[in-house]
C-alpha cells in the first residue's frame, strides 16, 4: 500500500514540477516549490515506516523545515524587498518550457527503462520522478532570468536528486541524509544570503544585470 | 727558370694580343659599314696616350676610385693566367681552378661597380646596376656551360675540361657562350660601346668619370676579358684533341679570329636591344647552356 | 691543461662574468674574455687533438646524470661562438656603453654572459632532457638580449616575434627529444645510426632546428629581430646562433640515422633560402635587414653542403660528400666571422649616424675610414670573392656538387640545380654588397646625418680588425684550417675520417696570397702613376646639369630595380608613386616598399584565421549565468553520447 | 589519529580565529596554523601511516602524493596574506582568516576521504566555505562572480552527488551492502552494474570537472579569479582543484576495476584536449591578466586530466604536475596580485610598463609565465615534458600534437598579455595609484618562495617524491 501512496506524492511532485515550470507568478512558483519540499519530507516516512528510526524522522524534519518553510520564508522576503511579482520575457517562455517539462517527464519514463533497478524498486516511480524534476530543474535554471525563479529551479533540481537518493536510502543512509542536509545548508545559508546580497548591491533581483563580468 | 720564362711569355701573349681584337670588330664594322674604319691597332694608340696622361678626380671619389680599376685588371689578368691556351696548357691549373676563374672575373666586375659607385653620378650608378644585375644570368649560364664540360669531361679543371667531343651539346654550348660572351663584354646587342648616350650604356657609362692611366687599366682589362672568353668559347666547342699542337694552336687563333669577327658582324647587323628585352636573350643562353648540360649528362650516362 | 679543465674555467669565468656584469663593466669584459680564451683553448685542443672529451656526473639533475661531450662538430661550432662571443663584448664595451644606456646596459652584459654560456652548454651537452633547458635558456638570453632597447615599440614586436618563432621551434624539439626518449628508452643522446627506425625522427628536427637557423620559410623572425637588436647582439644572433640550428642539423643527422629524401629536402631547402634570402637581401633598403636576409643565404649555402653530404651518405661515394661537408662547416666558421664582422661595421655606422636607411647615407668613407675599409672587406668576403675566406668554402661546396654531378648518380639530379642557384645567389650576393657598400660609404653624403658622423672608437675598431684579419688569415692559408675542418667531418661519420686535403687548398691559398700582393702592388702603382702624371680635383660628369644635389644619387631603391623586377613573384613590393605630369612636374613620388612576404602574406591570414576563432569563443563567455548552466548540461550530454558511443562493444 | 589532527588543527585554528577580536592581529593564525599543518603533513609523509583498507579517512598514498604541495601552497600564501591583510586593513577579516583555515580543514580531510560519500562532503563543503571568501571587496563585481561561482558550482555538487548515488546504486545493484568506501567498490569490481557505472562516471566527471574547472564547465573561473583576491585565486588554483582532481581519479580507479577503463580514459582524454584547446582560444584574446591567470589553469586542468587518461605513467607525471603547476600558478597570483593592487586595475587597456612601477612583481610575473609555460629548468617543464613521454609511450601521436599546439597557443597569449603589461611607458593614473603600493618583503618573498620551490622541484626532484608519485599510481591503477 505504501508503494502506492509513494508512487501518489512522485506523482504530485512532477505534477508540481509541470505547475512550476508554467507559472509565471512567483509566488505560485515559491509555492510549487515548497509544497514539492513537503511532499518530498513525507517520503522517507513512507519507505521507511516499519523500521522507522530517530534519524530518518531527522531527515524528514529537517526536509520538510528547509525545504517547504525557511528557504520559501527567505525568497518571499528577497521579493518582497526586490518587489517584483512576476517573471517577465523569460529566456524560454511558459509554453515552450511546459512544451519540454511535459516532453521530459515522458521522455523520464521512457529512459528510466534503461536503468536495470532492484526487484524492490521496480514498482515505484523513484527514478523517472526524479529524473523530471532534474530536467525540470534545468530548464527553469536556464529559462529564467529573475535570480528567484533560478534557485526554485535549483532547489527543484536538489529534489531531483534527493528523490533518487530515496534508492538507496535504506543501504546507505549517511550518503543520503548528508547529502539533503549539504543541501538544506546550501540552500538556506549560502544562496539566501548571496540572494540578499545581489538584492542590495543591485537593488534588484534580475539576472540580465548580471553581466559586467564577460571577455 | 723555364718556369718563370713560360710564364712571362704567357703574360707577353695575353697582354700584347688582348687590344688587337677591339681593333679587329672595328674594322669588320667598318668593312660592313664600307668605311675604312680606324686602324685595327687603334686600342693601343689610345692605351699608349692614356697610359701618359693626367688624372682627374671626381671630388667625392676616394683611394678606391683608382684602386678599383687596378683590382679588376689584376683578376682579369689572373683569371688569363687560369687559362689554358691549346697545347700550351695553363700557367697554374688545379682540381677547382674554374671555379676560381669565375670568381675572379666577379671580383673584376665587383671593384668596377664599387669605382663607378665612388662617383656617386646617377649615371654610373646606372650602370653598375644593370651590369651587376645582368651578371646574375650570365654567371649561371656560364656554371651551366661549365657543369656541362665537367659532366662531360668528367673533371673540374680547365686544362682536362676543354677538349671536349663534338656534338649537339657542341652547338647548343656555342650559341649560349657567344651569347654571353656579348653580354659580358657589354657589346650590341647588350651594350653599345660607341653611343654617346650615358642613358643607354651599361659598361661605357661605369667608367665615364675615369681618365689617364685608370681608364687605361679599364679598357685593357676589358680587351683581355673579351680575348678570354673567346678562347674559352673556342676550346669548349672545338673538338681539337687529336690535333698536333702546332696544329691546336692554329687552330685556336683561328677559331679567336672568327669568334671576334663574329662579333663584328653581329654588331654592325643587330641593333641594341631595348633593356627590358636583356634579360630575355640572356635567359634564353642560360637555357642553352642548360640543355647542353642535359645532353653531355645524358651522354654520359649511356 | 685537457679539455675539461679548459672547459670548466671558462663556465667559471662566464658565471663570474654573468655576477659581476650587473656593476662591472670592466671585470665583466675581463672575465668574459678569460672565459672565450679558455673555451676557445679547449675546443682547438679538441679539434687539434685526435680523442673527444667526454664527462658524466655522479650526481643528477632533473632526474638525469649530466652527459657533456666535446668533439669535432660541437669544437668547431665552440670555437665560433667563444671568437665572436669575445669581439662582441669588447665591442659591446663602447658601443652599448653605460653613459649611452645606462638602463640596459647592465642587463645587457649579463645576458651577453648568459647567452654564451647557454650556447656553450648546448655544444657540450649530450642529453636530451639538458639539451632542451640549455636550448631553451639560449633562446630566452637571446631574447633578452633582443629587446635591450624595450622601450621602443618595433624593437618589444621583433622580440616578441623572435620569441614566438623561437617557442614554435622549441616545441618541436620537445616532440622530437621525447620521441626519441620514449623510442630508446633514455635521454641520452649519442651514435645510433644502426637504429633505423629512427629515421623519420629526423624531419621533426629539422622543423625545429630549421626555424632558428632561419631556413627559407621559416626564418620570419630573422629580419625584424636582427634589424632591431643591438648591433652586437646582432652580430652573435647572425654569427653564431642561428648556427646552433645549424648545429642541431649537422649533430642529430650525423648522430640519426637520416630518411632517404632528407639529402633532396636539405639540398632544396638549402638552394632556395640562398636564392630568395639574398634576393631579399638586395631589396631592402634597411642595412641591417639586408644583412639578415644575408644570413638567410648563408645559411641556405651551409644547407646545401650538408644536404650534398647527407645525399652521399645515402647515394653517393664518401668523397664529394665530405668535401661538400667540410665546405659547409667551414663556411659556417667563414659567415661567423665576416657576418659579425659586416654588423659590428653596421654598429658604427648606426652609433655614428643614427639611422639604418641607406637612403640616408652615402659618403661616410670622408668621416670613418676604417669602417669604410673594414666593411668593404667584409663584403668581398661574403660576396665569396678572392683572396678571402667566403670563397674557401663555397669553392669546397662548389667542388662537392661538381664531383657529384661528375659522378652522375641520382644526386646529380639534387647537384646541378643546387650549383646553378649558389652561383645566381653568388652573384646576387656581390651585387647586394656593392649596393649596400655604395649607398652606405660612397658618393655625397645624402642627409646632415650622414655629412656630420664619426668613426667609432679603438674599443669597436679592435674587435673589428680581430674578425677581418681571421677572414684574411682563412683565405689566404685555408690549409692551416684543413685539419680542424677534416677532424669535424670525422667525428660527422667516422667512416669520412681523412687527414690530407683531397683539394688543392694549398694553391688556392697561394693564389690567394699572390692575387693580394700584386692587387695591393697594382693599385699603389696606379695611384702613383696618377701622381706622377698630375691629379685634379672637378665635380663628378653631371652630362652638363648646372645644379647637381647629392639626392640625384642612384637609391638603393632604383640600384636593386632590375632583379627585384625578377624576383617581384615572391618579393610583392608595394608601390606608392605619382608620375610628373605637365611639362614642369612640381613633384613626382615613388616609394617602394619590401614586405616580409611569408609573414604578411602567409603567416598573416593564418593567424587572422586563429584570433577569428578566438574572438568567436571569447564571445561565449558572455556573462549570462543562464548559458553557463546550458554549457554544464551540453558537457553532459556530449561526455554521454561519447560514453554510449565507447560502450558500445 | 595523525590524520585527523590534519583536519582538525585548521579547524581549531578556524574557531579560535573567528572569536579572535583584534582585527590587526588575526591573521598571524594563517601562517602559525599553517606551519603547524605542513610540519604534520610532512612528518606523515616522511614516515606514512598503514591505512587499514575499511577506513573511511586515511593519509593513504594518493593523499601523500598530493597533500604536502596544497599544505606547502597555504603555508605561503598565508605568509602572503598577513601583509596582504595589512594593506586591507579597512575590510573586516574575521571570516576572511576563519574561512581560510576551515579551508584548509577541509582540504585535508578532501584529500584523505577514501568513501564516496565523505569526499563529496568535504569537497562540497571546500565550495561552500570559498563562497565569503569570493566577495571579500564586496564589490558589486564581487557578488556577481559569487553568484555564478556558487550557481554553476552548485549545479557541479548537485550533479556529483547525482554521480555518487548512481555509483551507490551500481553497488546495490551489484549485491553489494551499501560500503561506499573506495577499496570495497574497488573489491566489487567487475560485480558493479554497468549501466550505473558509466552513468556515474560521466556524472561525476561532469560534477567534479566543474569544479576542476575543465572546460565546458570553466566558466566560473576567470570570474572568481577575476574578482578575488590573488590569495585566494592561489588557494583555489593551487588547492581546491586539486580536490576535484584527486575525486576524479579515485572514481576514474573504481570504473577501471569494473572494467570500462578504456571508455573513461578516452572521456578524459577528449576533456582534457577539448579545455586546453577552448583555454588557449581564450588566452590568446584575453585582455585582463588575472582572467588570463584562470585560462591558463583551465589549460592545466586540462593538462592533468590528460595524464589522468594516459594510465600508470601518465598518473604520475600528472601528480608531479599538480605539484610544479601549483606552486608556479601561486607565484603568478600572488605577483599578479601585487600589480593588480599597485596599477588599480587588471587590464591590458590601462596598465603598461609595470616593470618601471613594480619592478621586483614585474621580474617575477614574467619568470613565472615562462616558468608555467613549460620554460625549463622550472618545475612545468619536467612535469609536462613527463606527460608527453607518457602520451607518446601509450602511441597517443595525435593527441600529443594537439596537445603541443594548444601549448604553443597558449604560450602565445600569455607572452602577449604579460609583456603587454610589463613593457612601455606606465600611463599617469597608474603612475600615481603606483605611489600607494610599496613592495615590501612581505608581498615579493612568497611568490619569490614559490618560484624557488618550483625550480628546486625541476631540478633536484627529491627521490621520496617520485616514489610518492609512482606509489599512488600504483594504488590507483594497481599492476595486472
Amino acid at each position: 500500500m505504501s508503494g502506492g501512496t509513494l508512487n501518489l506524492l512522485i506523482g504530485l511532485a512532477m505534477g508540481l514540477n509541470l505547475l512550476a515550470l508554467g507559472s509565471s507568478r512567483l509566488p505560485s512558483l515559491i509555492r510549487a516549490m515548497s509544497l514539492q519540499g513537503v511532499f518530498l519530507g513525507v517520503m522517507p516516512l513512507l519507505m521507511e515506516y516499519e523500521t522507522l528510526n530517530w534519524r530518518v524522522v531527522a531527515v524528514a524534519l529537517a526536509t520538510m523545515v528547509g525545504k517547504g518553510v525557511l528557504i520559501p520564508g527567505l525568497l518571499r522576503r528577497a521579493m518582497r524587498a526586490a518587489n517584483i511579482e512576476r517573471e517577465i520575457e523569460p529566456f524560454i517562455s511558459f509554453v515552450p518550457s511546459l512544451l519540454l517539462g511535459a516532453g521530459g517527464t515522458i521522455a523520464a519514463v521512457a529512459l528510466a527503462r534503461a536503468l536495470p533497478l532492484l526487484p524492490e524498486h521496480a514498482g515505484t516511480l523513484l527514478v523517472p520522478g526524479a529524473i523530471a524534476s532534474i530536467l525540470t530543474g534545468f530548464i527553469l535554471l536556464i529559462g529564467r532570468a529573475k535570480a528567484i525563479s533560478q534557485v526554485c529551479g535549483y532547489l527543484i533540481l536538489e529534489n531531483g536528486i534527493y528523490l533518487f537518493g530515496l534508492l538507496l536510502i535504506h543501504s546507505t543512509p549517511l550518503l543520503v541524509e548528508s547529502g539533503i542536509l549539504l543541501d538544506v545548508t546550501v540552500g538556506v545559508f549560502v544562496i539566501g544570503i548571496i540572494v540578499d546580497r545581489i538584492q542590495r548591491a543591485f537593488d534588484s533581483l534580475d539576472t540580465r544585470k548580471l553581466t559586467t563580468l564577460r571577455e | 727558370m723555364t718556369l718563370i720564362l713560360d710564364l712571362i711569355l704567357r703574360l707577353a701573349v695575353w697582354l700584347l694580343l688582348a687590344p688587337l681584337l677591339p681593333g679587329i670588330i672595328n674594322k669588320v664594322k667598318a668593312w660592313v659599314a664600307c668605311r675604312r674604319g680606324p686602324p685595327v691597332l687603334q686600342l693601343y694608340y689610345d692605351l699608349a696616350k692614356l697610359w701618359r696622361k693626367g688624372v682627374v678626380l671626381s671630388t667625392l671619389a676616394s683611394p678606391g676610385f683608382i684602386a678599383g680599376p687596378a683590382v679588376a685588371w689584376v683578376a682579369l689578368t689572373g683569371a688569363a693566367m687560369l687559362m689554358p691556351l691549346g697545347p700550351a696548357g695553363s700557367a697554374l691549373s688545379f682540381r677547382g681552378d674554374v671555379l676560381l676563374l669565375i670568381y675572379l672575373l666577379a671580383l673584376a666586375r665587383f671593384c668596377t661597380a664599387w669605382a663607378a659607385m665612388e662617383t656617386g653620378s646617377a649615371f654610373e650608378g646606372m650602370g653598375a646596376a644593370r651590369e651587376v644585375s645582368y651578371a646574375v644570368l650570365a654567371e649561371a649560364a656560364i656554371i651551366a656551360a661549365v657543369l656541362s664540360l665537367s659532366v662531360q669531361t668528367g673533371s673540374v679543371s680547365l686544362v682536362t675540361m676543354l677538349s671536349p667531343s663534338a656534338g649537339a651539346g657542341a652547338v647548343l654550348l656555342a650559341a649560349g657562350l657567344f651569347t654571353v660572351l656579348l653580354a659580358e663584354n657589354c657589346r650590341v646587342p647588350f651594350d653599345d660601346p660607341n653611343t654617346h648616350l650615358e642613358l643607354t650604356m651599361i659598361h661605357e657609362v661605369m667608367v665615364l668619370d675615369h681618365s689617364g692611366p685608370p681608364l687605361a687599366a679599364i679598357l685593357h682589362g676589358a680587351s683581355v676579358k673579351l680575348l678570354l672568353f673567346a678562347v674559352l668559347l673556342v676550346q669548349a666547342v672545338l673538338p681539337m684533341g687529336e690535333l698536333p699542337p702546332l696544329g691546336v694552336a692554329g687552330a685556336l687563333a683561328a677559331g679567336v679570329l672568327v669568334v671576334t669577327v663574329g662579333v663584328g658582324l653581329v654588331e654592325s647587323l643587330l641593333a641594341r636591344l631595348a633593356f627590358r628585352r636583356v634579360p630575355l636573350l640572356l635567359t634564353t643562353a642560360f637555357l642553352l647552356c642548360l640543355f647542353a648540360l642535359l645532353v653531355a649528362w645524358k651522354g654520359g650516362a649511356k | 691543461m685537457t679539455p675539461g679543465a679548459l672547459l670548466s674555467l671558462a663556465a667559471i669565468s662566464l658565471v663570474a662574468g654573468l655576477v659581476s656584469g650587473l656593476w662591472f663593466s670592466r671585470t665583466w669584459l675581463a672575465f668574459t674574455l678569460a672565459g672565450a680564451a679558455t673555451g676557445l683553448g679547449a675546443a682547438l685542443s679538441v679539434l687539434l687533438g685526435a680523442t673527444d672529451w667526454e664527462w658524466r656526473s655522479a650526481f643528477s639533475l632533473g632526474g638525469e646524470f649530466v652527459h657533456l661531450r666535446l668533439d669535432g662538430v660541437s669544437a668547431m661550432f665552440l670555437a665560433l661562438l667563444c671568437v665572436v662571443g669575445g669581439a662582441g663584448a669588447v665591442y659591446a664595451r663602447e658601443y652599448w656603453s653605460e653613459e649611452h644606456y645606462p638602463a640596459s646596459a647592465p642587463r645587457g652584459r649579463c645576458w651577453w654572459s648568459a647567452l654564451m654560456l647557454s650556447m656553450g652548454l648546448v655544444l657540450t651537452i649530450s642529453n636530451g632532457l639538458h639539451f632542451l633547458i640549455a636550448w631553451e635558456l639560449f633562446a630566452v638570453s637571446a631574447f633578452f638580449l633582443i629587446r635591450l632597447d624595450r622601450q621602443r615599440p618595433e624593437v618589444r614586436a621583433a622580440g616578441w616575434l623572435y620569441l614566438a618563432a623561437s617557442h614554435a621551434g622549441t616545441v618541436c624539439l620537445f616532440a622530437f627529444f621525447s620521441l626519441l626518449a620514449a623510442r630508446t628508452g633514455s635521454w641520452e643522446l649519442g651514435p645510433m645510426r644502426e637504429q633505423t627506425a629512427l629515421a623519420p625522427l629526423f624531419w621533426i628536427a629539422l622543423a625545429g632546428f630549421g626555424v632558428k637557423a632561419g631556413v627559407f620559410p621559416l626564418h620570419v623572425w630573422l629580419p625584424s629581430a636582427h634589424a632591431n637588436a643591438p648591433s652586437h647582439v646582432s652580430a652573435i644572433m647572425s654569427g653564431v646562433a642561428i648556427k646552433m640550428g645549424v648545429y642541431g642539423i649537422v649533430r642529430f643527422s650525423g648522430w640519426l640515422p637520416v630518411p632517404h629524401a632528407a639529402g633532396w629536402v636539405v639540398t632544396g631547402l638549402g638552394a632556395t633560402s640562398a636564392l630568395l634570402g639574398i634576393a631579399f637581401a638586395f631589396a631592402q633598403n634597411d642595412f641591417k635587414r639586408l644583412l639578415a636576409y644575408c644570413s638567410v643565404e648563408n645559411v641556405g649555402i651551409i644547407l646545401i653542403g650538408v644536404g650534398a653530404a647527407l645525399l652521399a651518405v645515402t647515394h653517393g661515394d664518401a668523397t664529394w660528400g665530405r668535401l661538400a661537408l667540410a665546405g659547409a662547416l667551414l663556411h659556417v666558421w667563414n659567415h661567423g666571422a665576416f657576418k659579425a664582422l659586416l654588423f659590428f661595421g653596421a654598429g658604427s655606422v648606426l652609433h655614428a649616424t643614427g639611422t639604418r636607411e641607406m637612403s640616408k647615407l652615402g659618403g661616410l668613407w670622408r668621416t670613418m675610414p676604417w669602417t669604410t675599409g673594414l666593411f668593404a672587406l667584409g663584403s668581398i668576403a661574403v660576396s665569396g670573392l678572392p683572396p678571402l675566406n667566403g670563397l674557401v668554402s663555397e669553392w669546397l661546396v662548389y667542388l662537392g656538387l661538381f664531383d657529384a654531378a661528375v659522378s652522375g648518380g641520382p644526386a646529380a639530379w639534387a647537384a646541378m640545380p643546387a650549383a646553378i642557384m649558389l652561383a645566381m645567389a653568388g652573384a646576387l650576393a656581390m651585387a647586394s654588397f656593392a649596393k649596400a657598400g655604395a649607398m652606405i660609404f660612397l658618393g655625397a653624403p645624402r642627409t646632415q646625418v650622414a655629412a656630420h658622423a664619426h668613426e667609432c672608437g679603438m674599443g669597436m675598431r679592435a674587435p673589428m680588425l680581430t674578425l677581418a684579419g681571421l677572414c684574411v688569415v682563412i683565405g689566404l692559408a685555408p690549409i692551416l684550417f684543413w685539419p680542424v675542418v677534416a677532424r669535424a667531418v670525422g667525428s660527422w661519420r667516422p667512416a669520412w675520417v681523412t687527414m690530407e686535403a683531397p683539394v688543392p687548398l694549398v694553391t688556392l691559398g697561394s693564389v690567394h696570397a699572390g692575387l693580394a700582393v700584386l692587387v695591393s702592388a697594382a693599385a699603389a702603382w696606379l695611384w702613383r702613376m696618377a701622381h706622377v702624371n698630375g691629379l685634379r680635383r672637378g665635380l663628378t660628369w653631371d652630362c652638363g646639369y648646372a645644379t647637381p644635389s647629392a639626392r640625384m644619387q642612384y637609391t638603393s631603391a632604383s640600384f636593386g630595380g632590375i632583379v627585384s623586377g625578377w624576383f617581384r613573384w615572391v618579393l610583392q613590393p608595394e608601390r606608392k608613386m605619382r608620375r610628373p605630369r605637365g611639362h614642369f612636374p612640381a613633384e613626382a613620388i615613388r616609394l617602394e616598399r619590401v614586405p616580409e612576404t611569408v609573414l604578411e602574406r602567409i603567416l598573416g591570414p593564418v593567424s587572422a584565421v586563429v584570433i577569428q576563432a578566438s574572438s568567436s569563443v571569447r564571445r561565449l563567455q558572455h556573462g549570462r549565468l543562464q548559458f553557463y548552466i546550458l554549457y554544464v548540461v551540453a558537457g553532459l550530454i556530449a561526455l554521454g553520447l561519447l560514453v554510449l558511443l565507447g560502450g558500445a562493444p | 589519529m595523525n590524520q585527523f589532527l590534519l583536519i582538525i588543527v585548521p579547524l581549531v585554528g578556524a574557531a579560535l580565529a573567528a572569536a579572535w577580536p583584534s582585527n590587526r592581529t588575526r591573521p598571524w593564525f594563517l601562517p602559525v596554523f599553517g606551519l603547524l599543518h605542513v610540519v604534520l603533513t610532512f612528518w606523515l609523509f616522511i614516515n606514512p601511516p598503514v591505512v587499514a583498507p575499511e577506513a573511511w579517512l586515511g593519509f593513504d598514498p594518493l593523499a601523500r602524493a598530493v597533500l604536502p604541495a596544497v599544505s606547502l601552497l597555504f603555508l605561503i600564501c598565508a605568509a602572503y596574506g598577513v601583509s596582504y591583510l595589512r594593506i586591507r586593513s579597512e575590510r573586516p577579516n574575521r571570516v576572511f582568516v576563519a574561512l581560510l583555515l576551515a579551508i584548509l580543514g577541509l582540504l585535508s580531510a578532501g584529500h584523505q576521504a577514501r568513501h564516496l560519500g565523505l569526499l563529496w562532503i568535504a569537497t562540497e563543503a571546500v565550495t561552500l566555505a570559498a563562497v565569503p571568501l569570493l566577495h571579500f571587496n564586496a564589490t558589486p563585481r564581487a557578488f556577481e562572480a559569487t553568484w555564478k561561482y556558487l550557481l554553476v558550482g552548485g549545479t557541479g555538487i548537485a550533479l556529483s552527488l547525482l554521480g555518487s548515488f548512481c555509483l551507490g546504486y551500481a553497488s546495490l545493484h551489484g549485491g553489494g551492502v551499501g560500503d561506499l568506501t573506495f577499496t570495497a567498490l574497488t573489491a566489487q569490481g567487475a560485480g558493479l552494474s554497468r549501466p550505473w557505472v558509466l552513468t556515474a562516471w560521466v556524472l561525476l566527471l561532469v560534477g567534479y570537472g566543474t569544479k576542476m574547472g575543465l572546460a565546458p564547465m570553466h566558466t566560473w573561473k576567470p570570474d572568481a579569479y577575476g574578482e578575488a583576491p590573488s590569495i585566494v585565486g592561489a588557494i583555489l588554483a593551487g588547492g581546491v582543484t586539486t580536490v576535484a582532481f584527486t575525486a576524479i581519479l579515485r572514481v576514474r580507479s573504481v570504473v577501471g576495476a569494473a572494467g570500462e577503463g578504456h571508455i573513461a580514459d578516452r572521456t578524459l582524454l577528449l576533456i582534457g584536449l577539448f579545455s586546453m584547446l577552448v583555454a588557449a582560444l581564450f588566452l590568446l584574446g584575453t585582455r585582463d591578466f588575472k582572467r588570463m591567470l584562470a585560462y591558463s589553469s583551465v589549460e592545466h586542468m586540462g593538462i592533468l586530466s590528460i595524464g589522468a587518461a594516459l594510465g600508470g605513467a601518465g598518473v604520475a607525471a600528472a601528480l608531479f604536475h599538480v605539484w610544479s603547476n601549483g606552486l608556479t600558478k601561486g607565484a603568478l597570483f600572488l605577483s599578479a596580485g601585487n600589480i593588480r593592487r599597485a596599477a588599480g586595475s587588471p587590464s591590458m587597456d590601462d596598465v603598461r610598463g609595470m616593470s618601471l612601477l613594480t619592478p621586483r612583481s614585474a621580474a617575477i610575473f614574467v619568470t613565472g609565465m615562462f616558468a608555467v609555460t613549460a620554460l625549463p629548468p622550472f618545475g612545468p617543464f619536467f612535469s609536462e615534458l613527463q606527460v608527453i613521454r607518457a602520451a607518446l609511450a601509450a602511441g597517443q601521436g595525435v593527441a600529443t600534437a594537439m596537445f603541443l599546439g594548444c601549448l604553443l597557443l597558449a604560450f602565445f597569449g600569455l607572452t602577449r598579455v604579460v609583456f603587454g603589461i610589463v613593457d612601455g611607458r606606465p600611463r599617469p593614473t597608474t603612475r600615481a595609484n603606483a605611489q600607494r603600493f610599496v613592495e615590501t618583503a612581505g608581498v615579493i618573498v612568497p611568490p619569490l618562495v614559490l618560484l624557488g620551490l618550483s625550480l628546486w622541484l625541476g631540478l633536484f626532484t627529491p627521490a621520496i617524491l617520485r616514489e610518492a608519485w609512482a606509489a599512488a599510481a600504483t594504488q590507483l591503477f594497481p599492476a595486472p
